[in-house]
């Protein structure tokens, strides 16, 4: 089980901010086609993933990082902070 | 180092107050405000999200890589989150060396990557509705001068 | 635009509240604050001189340069002359824009100037006795970036 | 008749912060030449002239500066304000 958190608009085309995940995904891109085949809402949200940063773990990487261990998977859009 | 992340206003006066007593070994201090600005009256309001747990690592990592690059007698990073309005401050950085030259570098520095890599979203509320802020290439762009 | 050359004491923390409020345009605020530096507890005094008349022209006419270089939505700089002690402010350069860019561009140069091209002298008193500070290479140096 | 300001160590040095000359010296070297040979208190203070500033009516030049119609001259050392 991995706990998967949404931020910003990511957050609101899914229409949730976190959610447990019960996944065998080996990468952050194996997680994210799991996910965009469960419903319309997800395959929105990650329709671009260009516009989309990961953080595993509350470190930023990419879509190719591993998930075993992981406890926490985010996805949100670029930060705009400062 | 002090890091704060607040959902409640701050006075960026009241800090630099604080950040400039005694400062010793210290010749120059910069500080950096970042306010909403109001864009001749269409901005209603500005919406904050962050990542709490990361955003408080991912800027004592920036801190901390700031404090490796240059030597500094302090450093402080404020940056709310929530609902702001026009005028209000959003955030403050602040750094405190013994020559000019750090301080101003150490302070962009920290700007450039607070914009690109602390996890926070910008939402605004104009008279046409709301959209969230997009990120600018100049901001990306503005980080290989570090490199 | 505000320029004060003043003999008294001046609270930094103070400047920035009142050049930070009612900023309208304004989404970046930098400024610099210098103080003198205890070094070690060696420094009992530092006495700075000036040249009335002049100085005052001089900062206005770099902060005239400052804005035609960048967009600003405002400017201050202040300056002490007298006796300081250890801690105490020195100047304080704040500079006001849309982005950061420009804030931090024009306070670097106000900064870079204001050293080595407004007409003041500092001497130091310390347990050794007094001296003038000598002009350093580095400053005369950072003027080149501008040129 | 021309207000001559010192500052600085050039004022310590000459022992005054200002006084008016009477001079025909058509530049400010040649006023620098004329205030030289008056006393040993001006040599000293104008033994290097490349550690002396020069400004002409509050504005900062060189010592080829001419003085026709000149009210203020001023010398000092280079600035160290900020």
């Amino acid at each position: 089980m991995i706990d998967v958190l949404y931020f910003a608009w990511v957050r609101e085309r899914i229409g949730l901010p976190r959610e447990r995940v019960e996944t065998d995904a080996p990468t952050v891109a194996a997680l994210v086609d799991q996910l965009r085949a469960r419903e319309d809402r997800y395959e929105a949200a990650f329709a671009d993933l260009s516009a989309i940063r990961v953080a595993v773990d509350q470190q930023l990487t990419g879509f190719d990082a591993p998930l075993t261990g992981v406890r926490e998977v985010a996805f949100f859009p670029p930060m705009t902070g400062g | 180092m002090e890091i704060r992340i607040l959902p409640d206003a701050f006075d960026p006066g009241a800090e630099l107050a604080r950040f400039s007593t005694d400062r010793s070994g210290t010749g120059a201090i910069v500080t950096f405000t970042g306010l909403v600005r109001d864009d001749g009256g269409a901005l209603h309001a500005l919406e904050i999200e962050h990542y709490p747990g990361m955003t408080e690592a991912a800027v004592t990592a920036m801190v901390a890589e700031a404090e490796g690059r240059w030597t500094l007698t302090d450093a402080l990073v404020v940056h709310r989150h929530g609902t702001l309005r026009p005028g209000e401050p959003i955030m403050m950085v602040a750094t405190a060396a013994r020559h000019r030259a750090a301080a101003f570098a150490a302070a962009e520095f920290l700007m450039d990557y607070l914009k690109s890599r602390a996890p926070f979203w910008k939402k605004e509320t104009t008279r046409d509705g709301t959209s969230w802020v997009a990120a600018r290439d100049e901001d990306e762009a503005a980080l290989d001068r570090w490199t």
